[in-house]
């Protein structure tokens, strides 16, 4: 708004003009220490044999081709891929579900909104027993099931290699789709109602009328989800610890749990920050294009 | 900005209060947490108390000490260590090894540390000759522990050899049992495969293959046999052990669901605090094939260097109050291990208690006293882990036993 | 809700609301049940845990697990409870929710009325904060904070917590205030109102619904952290995450689920209770323009 | 030296230029509309005389004091927004009073200022009221209000009435106009509305692609447009531009079109200007205005120069004063504006009036009018 290339500018507005940049160069220079200062700090200690404090010994690639030589970092990446994609795909469809039958002038929505949304209030540090407890077939839902006289009942998920990642995504859905139901209950409300009437009288059904005219629409909160999701799933890192520990084996391990092992359980700090630096490589991959086309869009 | 300056207040009032109001004051970082721990470090805390040092309390429980070990590397890099710090093993020797730690040779002189200590502990709790760290206890881990109850009714006797064990589980497993109560953790799998090592291999074979990490030995013919007797012990596990705590799987024992555990002697508090005898309700002994060797590990209050004289001061009264023979009764007859002293008497203790301290001396004088590698005290960290990730992916199934050697040579040589 | 008409222009027949109010029951059951499992067992005695089902209710009702939890229960050496922690949490999480979400709100001001060349760039740098893995912080952090010789101090961690919550307050402002009118900045401008006039005067008091969204957003991210808390805080000023995790993790001896569960529903507390309270202004909020971020 | 002076103004955003060379003086009193269609440039004209975009090059004085690079406040402007711009948390006073407590004038003067102005716009009863309670019309005499307690040397409108209804937008016309009237201030008002433009204004500048078409009084840009983008721009119905060609017949200047069935129809010019010489037998746009063809009795009396002239009606719209007809010449459809009551039917033969005074001539090429 205020051109700074122009002359002749009095005291006060040239105060004035300032004054945006200075209040924003705190946070700048915070940033630049905090974050990029630190990431910097990790890549480095990522060519180094660092191991229970940094050191600062180069020794190039060789963390990056022990990492790619681990089974457990194969194993993290493969679950990660499993987990994440499950995650995403099913905690925007849940939310979007529920965000859609809300939306139908629901009665006790004001009940049952909050309901659907606590679980993002909660860290697994105070749900993760209760999951266990749950997902255990001991003495949660199997059981319970068999107590119940549905003695054929079987879940025992969390108790096996192969389907343990699946309750992983289970309780990860349950903490988050609730936030992803707020943001498209956003999104639809922010819809121009007479829009739908429009295509009401056009003859669209209700499914035509959310297909064609309702979800293009709600492209903005879709971005919105899919970036907080992705950020939430690489990051995750409580939830299977309290969950399964990374086991039955470490068939639940992802990179996060990875990187947090070796850098602090096994004094391997290279080898964590070579981790780590390829984690911050996947979540650029997605921000970077995401914060491009946001920014450019602006401009 | 009257914001920040009210919290540069905040932080100086903080600082203040934190540092200078008590002249002598030790920061104990620790993860004895639960009741019966507490109350027992609490009466270190009384102790130094009595002395005039005051105790902060910095308790992070969570992952067998992992969670503490982060903490405490952020401490470090911040330059604010904590006075002590509850240690295993091979983390002394790595916090030495960076000259983080305090000198506490002459307190061990005066006191004569070097006569009463095993000198397989020393091995941890000095470096290069240097006396840094003050043990508190030695726990052994090649224990099973039995219901006796179930052993009466299935008409079994103590088992003097792998074979005899396993025809134990098998009568167990036919009556409907859960022969061997486990719980599915890394460290729990590791632990029993400590045992399995030294049963098959006997000491040389766990001082080449676990400590000076061999990988001959490794990849050899006994290592396989390990495995095998670990898929033998997983036939008689339950299948819901995946997860499962070890104090969960001592109840089983304790409730007569299960016959048998492989754990550490600090399962003893279990059936101790659910009104179990000693010798009477419940059995210890050392597991088949096992007897004669002790695999432990050992809790120690390592001792990291303070710049200023009252701290000092303060650090030297703890490391006293550790070292000293009542300290040592009161906590130990809490946890189950046993003193890190050898000259203490063993009356108090109940008789799982009394063997161990027979059988720690007996042990340390043969020769026949290992680190345990399951606890961090045959090697360092990363081989720690890297073994474990093998020997929990064989245990679920993940590898057959000639795989999972193979594998283990691998994961050592990448963590080394 | 009051901001736009849910008249929706959708109608639909009676069958299908059934099958959309069962739906969402079902959901509701979903999402309640960890919480009610532990509500419901740290309202029962342990034999009756460690004998029973968990689903079932309590044969004898007893509030001793959350007495014990509050004030007696063994948190370390000391068997304090959980209560000396609870105001820790609050001493650290009010300033840094408050500095976080007065800083985003001048950031997001800035960002989109008084843009500069580069500003975007700027945002971006923000932005991309969020995203960055708390793991790899710690070591430089406890470095930096050692520096600063806040180390172990809840100063410090009221540091930390803030700066890792700029990016988050900063892109909630920032879309807010994108919607805002330009106009009425320029009015303001012309009436002779300064940078801080303006943003005091005109677009704080409109903020109301963006201030709760980063509000919630703050207090639940800060509340519940536990890493930070755990590497940066000293013993006696540990936050709860921190304190509950030494009840619930401790290694040995008995664990007194309903203890644990008692504790769990208490450190929550203040989270739910944001989130019961504040959290239709969250939708609200979210609507007026955050969704596009 | 005007009141307000405009001196070759430019703005720039990085390497392109959005406005060129903007030159106007604007006297003390008077009401410059600044009319064009949206991204003329038009409202950052405005802005940059409010201080609100930088000037890039030239500049721009008030009282003769330059005020490049000076802070908006202390230019001694107010504003109309388009959206009002009422500040949504405060009352309706405090709305008024606002800029003077900015400008650190004591409470009581601001209340009697307030009074004045309340009195003058009768708010009086809406002043506890918050901006959100208030309905289009009662938001836009606040935020003239807002303006007007300032008594600022130049008032500043950013098409103020757009967010109106059309009844209301014609009462709120008057209303500006007759304060105008009232007060004697000067005012620089941007719109894309013609019609506010004409009855508003004392002057107009017509803005198109960053360039002042052509400025002038009212009469001036109705009846002597510049070029062809003001001639079509002002005025509703648009004046129809036919394509012709200008040939001399019995001594004097006749323009030729084509009637709906192709033949020829030649009206002739009289008192052309001589510029128009030199466009003997060549293509020219012909300019005429809706109400430049009549029915002949609809004629202007005063017109010297009425032609005569037969074309078959196309389309007829009454629209109660007026009747518009439709009908095709040289292929293009022009519109005539007939009495209410002429008897005009779609399909037949009907005899016009063309009142040739009113025609103006333009270069197919240039665009600019011939003069």
């Amino acid at each position: 708004m205020a051109a700074s290339s122009d002359t002749g500018v009095d005291f006060r507005t040239r105060l004035q003009n300032w004054l945006p940049k200075l209040v924003l160069s705190p946070s700048l220079a915070v940033m630049l220490i905090f974050v990029y200062g630190f990431i910097a700090f990790t890549i480095y200690i990522s060519f180094t044999d660092s191991r229970m404090l940094p050191s600062y010994e180069w020794v190039g690639w060789q963390n990056y081709d022990r990492l790619f030589r681990i089974r457990e970092w194969n194993i993290a990446l493969n679950n990660l891929a499993i987990f994440s994609s499950l995650y995403i795909v099913i905690s925007t469809i849940i939310g979007l579900m529920l965000a859609i039958f809300l939306d139908q002038k629901i009665r006790g929505e004001g009940v049952l909104r909050p309901i659907f949304l606590y679980p993002m209030a909660l860290s697994f540090i105070v749900t993760g027993t209760a999951w266990k407890w749950f997902l255990d077939p001991a003495i949660g839902l199997e059981n319970t099931m068999h107590l119940w006289g549905w003695t054929s009942f079987q879940f025992n998920w969390i108790k096996d290699r192969d389907m343990a990642i699946y309750t992983i995504v289970i309780a990860a859905v349950w903490q988050s789709s609730g936030f992803v139901m707020a943001m498209f209950l956003a999104g639809l409300r922010g819809i121009d109602n007479e829009i739908l009437k429009a295509a009401q009288m056009d003859g669209a059904s209700n499914f035509q009328l959310y297909r064609r005219i309702i979800l293009p629409q709600l492209r903005p909160a879709f971005l919105s989800a899919f970036v907080i999701l992705s950020h939430l799933a690489i990051k995750s890192y409580d939830l299977v610890i309290a969950l399964t520990g990374g086991g039955p084996g470490n068939a639940t391990a992802l990179p996060a749990t990875f990187m947090y092992s070796y850098t602090f359980t096994r004094n391997q700090m290279g080898i964590g920050a070579s981790s780590a630096v390829i984690m911050l490589m996947t979540i650029a991959a997605i921000m970077v294009p995401y914060l491009y086309a946001e920014l450019r869009e602006k401009s | 900005m009257t914001m920040m300056k009210k919290l540069k207040m905040t932080a100086a009032v903080l600082a203040l209060s934190t540092t200078s109001v008590v002249a002598q004051e030790v920061e104990v970082l620790h993860w004895w947490t639960s009741g019966g721990e507490a109350a027992a470090l609490n009466v270190l805390r009384e102790n130094l108390a009595e002395g005039g040092v005051g105790w902060t309390d910095m308790p992070v429980a969570g992952g067998g000490g992992s969670d503490a070990m982060t903490i405490l590397r952020a401490r470090v890099s911040a330059g604010d260590p904590p006075t002590a710090v509850q240690m295993l093993g091979f983390s002394i020797q790595d916090w030495a090894a960076e000259g983080s730690l305090a000198n506490l040779n002459a307190l061990a002189e005066e006191q004569n540390w070097d006569e009463v200590v095993p000198e397989a502990l020393q091995r941890f709790s000095t470096y290069e000759g240097d006396w840094v760290a003050a043990p508190v206890n030695v726990h052994s881990v090649n224990w099973v522990w039995a219901n006796t109850a179930l052993m009466e009714e299935l008409g079994l006797e103590q088992p003097e050899s792998w074979e005899e064990f396993v025809a134990a589980m098998e009568a167990a497993q036919d009556a409907g049992y859960t022969a061997l109560a486990h719980g599915g953790q890394a460290w729990q799998e590791a632990t029993v495969f400590d045992s399995m090592v030294m049963g098959v291999g006997g000491p040389e074979f766990y001082q080449d293959s676990m400590i000076d990490l061999d990988p001959d030995a490794l990849g050899s013919d006994m290592m396989v046999e390990a495995f095998e007797r670990m898929d033998t012990l997983r036939g008689f596990v339950d299948d819901n052990f995946s997860g499962r705590d070890w104090n969960l799987a001592s109840s089983m024992v304790i409730n007569g669901e299960s016959l048998f555990q492989i754990m550490g002697d600090w399962a003893k508090g279990e059936f101790v605090n659910a009104g179990l005898t000693a010798g009477d309700e419940f059995q210890c002994f050392r597991v088949p094939g096992t007897e004669g060797t002790v695999m432990f590990n050992s809790d120690q209050f390592a001792m990291f260097e303070v710049s200023d004289d009252s701290a000092q001061e303060a650090q030297l009264a703890m490391a006293s109050a550790v070292m000293s023979p009542d300290f040592q009764v009161a906590f130990n007859m809490v946890k189950g291990s046993v003193p890190a002293r050898t000259d203490i008497p063993s009356d108090d203790f109940d008789a799982c208690g009394q063997l161990g301290m027979a059988q720690l001396a007996e042990a340390s004088a043969n020769g026949t006293l290992f680190g345990s590698m399951a606890h961090g005290h045959a090697n360092n960290p990363s081989v720690q882990n890297a073994m474990y990730d093998v020997i929990t992916a064989h245990f679920n199934g993940e590898f057959d036993a000639e795989t999972a050697a193979e594998e283990l040579v691998l994961a050592v040589e990448l963590a080394q | 809700m009051a901001v736009a008409s849910t008249d929706t222009a959708i109608r639909s027949s009676n069958w299908s609301r059934m099958l959309i109010y069962l739906v969402l029951l079902l959901f509701a059951l979903f999402y309640l049940l960890p919480f009610g499992i532990m509500l419901v067992n740290s309202l029962k005695p342990l034999e009756e845990i460690t004998g029973g089902n968990m689903v079932a209710l309590p044969r004898t009702w007893t509030i001793e697990p959350w007495l014990s939890a509050w004030s007696t229960a063994q948190i370390g050496v000391e068997p304090t409870g959980l209560r000396p922690y609870f105001i820790n949490s609050i001493m650290m999480a009010v300033p840094a929710v408050l500095l976080s979400t007065i800083v985003g709100a001048l950031n997001g001001y800035v960002l989109t009325k008084w843009q500069f060349r580069g500003s975007t760039i700027v945002f971006g740098l923000l932005l991309f904060s969020c995203f960055i893995p708390f793991q790899i912080v710690l070591i430089p952090m406890a470095r930096i904070l050692g520096l600063l010789q806040i180390a172990g101090t809840t100063p410090g961690l009221v540091l930390v917590h803030f700066v890792y919550g700029i990016g988050f307050t900063t892109l909630y402002f920032r879309n807010y205030y994108a919607a805002f009118p330009t106009e009425l900045v320029r009015a303001a401008q012309i009436d002779g109102a300064g940078f801080f006039q303006i943003f005091r005067r005109i677009l704080l008091p409109s903020s109301g619904p963006i201030i709760a969204v980063s509000f919630i957003w703050q207090f639940t991210n800060i509340w519940n952290d536990f890493l930070f808390g755990a590497s940066f805080a000293s013993g006696g000023s540990a936050p709860m995450t921190v304190a509950l995790n030494n009840l619930v993790n401790s290694s040995t001896g008995v664990r007194e689920y309903n203890v644990h569960f008692a504790g769990a529903i208490m450190a929550a507390g203040p989270t739910l209770l944001v989130y019961i309270v504040a959290g239709r202004y969250f939708v609200r909020g979210l609507m007026a323009g955050s969704v596009k971020g | 030296m005007g009141f307000l002076d405009i001196r070759n103004v430019t703005k720039s955003y990085g390497s392109v230029e959005v406005l060129h060379q903007v030159d106007i003086e604007v006297q003390e009193g008077e009401f410059l509309v600044l009319v064009g269609p949206s991204g003329c440039g038009k409202s950052t004209l405005l802005n940059m005389i409010a201080g609100l975009e930088g000037i890039t090059g030239g500049e721009i004085a008030i009282r003769d004091k330059v005020v490049n690079g000076v802070h908006p406040s202390k230019r001694n402007i107010a504003m109309v927004f388009q959206s009002y711009a009422l500040y949504p948390n405060m009352t309706v006073a405090q709305n008024i009073t606002f800029g003077l407590e900015m400008h650190g004038i004591p409470k009581p003067d601001r209340e009697k200022a307030m009074a004045s102005v309340a009195g003058l716009l009768q708010i009086g009863d809406l002043l506890g009221r918050k901006p959100g309670q208030l309905s289009g019309g009662q938001r836009q005499r606040v935020a003239m209000g807002r303006a007007l307690v300032r008594d600022p040397d130049v008032f500043l409108f950013d098409e103020p009435l757009s967010n109106l209804d059309a009844k209301l937008r014609v009462d709120m016309r008057t209303e500006i106009k007759k304060l105008h009237q009232k007060l004697g201030t000067t005012i620089v008002y941007v719109t894309h509305d013609q019609i506010e433009a004409m009855t508003l204004s004392t002057r107009i500048a017509v803005m198109y692609d960053g360039y002042v078409q052509q400025l002038g009084t009212p009469k001036d840009i109705y009846d002597s447009p510049a070029n062809l983008f003001v001639a079509t721009f002002m005025g509703s119905p648009a004046m129809n531009v036919l394509p012709s060609k200008l040939v001399e017949r019995d001594g004097a200047l006749h323009v030729l079109v084509s009637d709906s069935d192709g033949r020829e129809l030649a009206l002739r010019v009289e008192n052309a200007p001589a510029s128009y010489a030199a466009y003997k037998d060549r293509e020219v746009l012909l300019g005429i205005r809706p109400e430049a063809i009549t029915d002949p009795d609809g004629a202007d009396r005063n017109a010297r120069n009425v032609r005569p002239m037969t074309n078959t009606v196309g389309v007829t719209e009454p629209a109660g004063a007026d009747t518009f007809v439709t009908m095709a010449l040289s292929g293009k459809d022009c519109i005539a504006r007939m009495r209410a009551d002429a008897e005009v039917h779609p399909g037949q033969p009907f005899d016009f009036a063309v009142n040739m005074d009113k025609a103006v001539l333009f270069d197919p090429k240039t665009e600019d009018r011939i003069a």
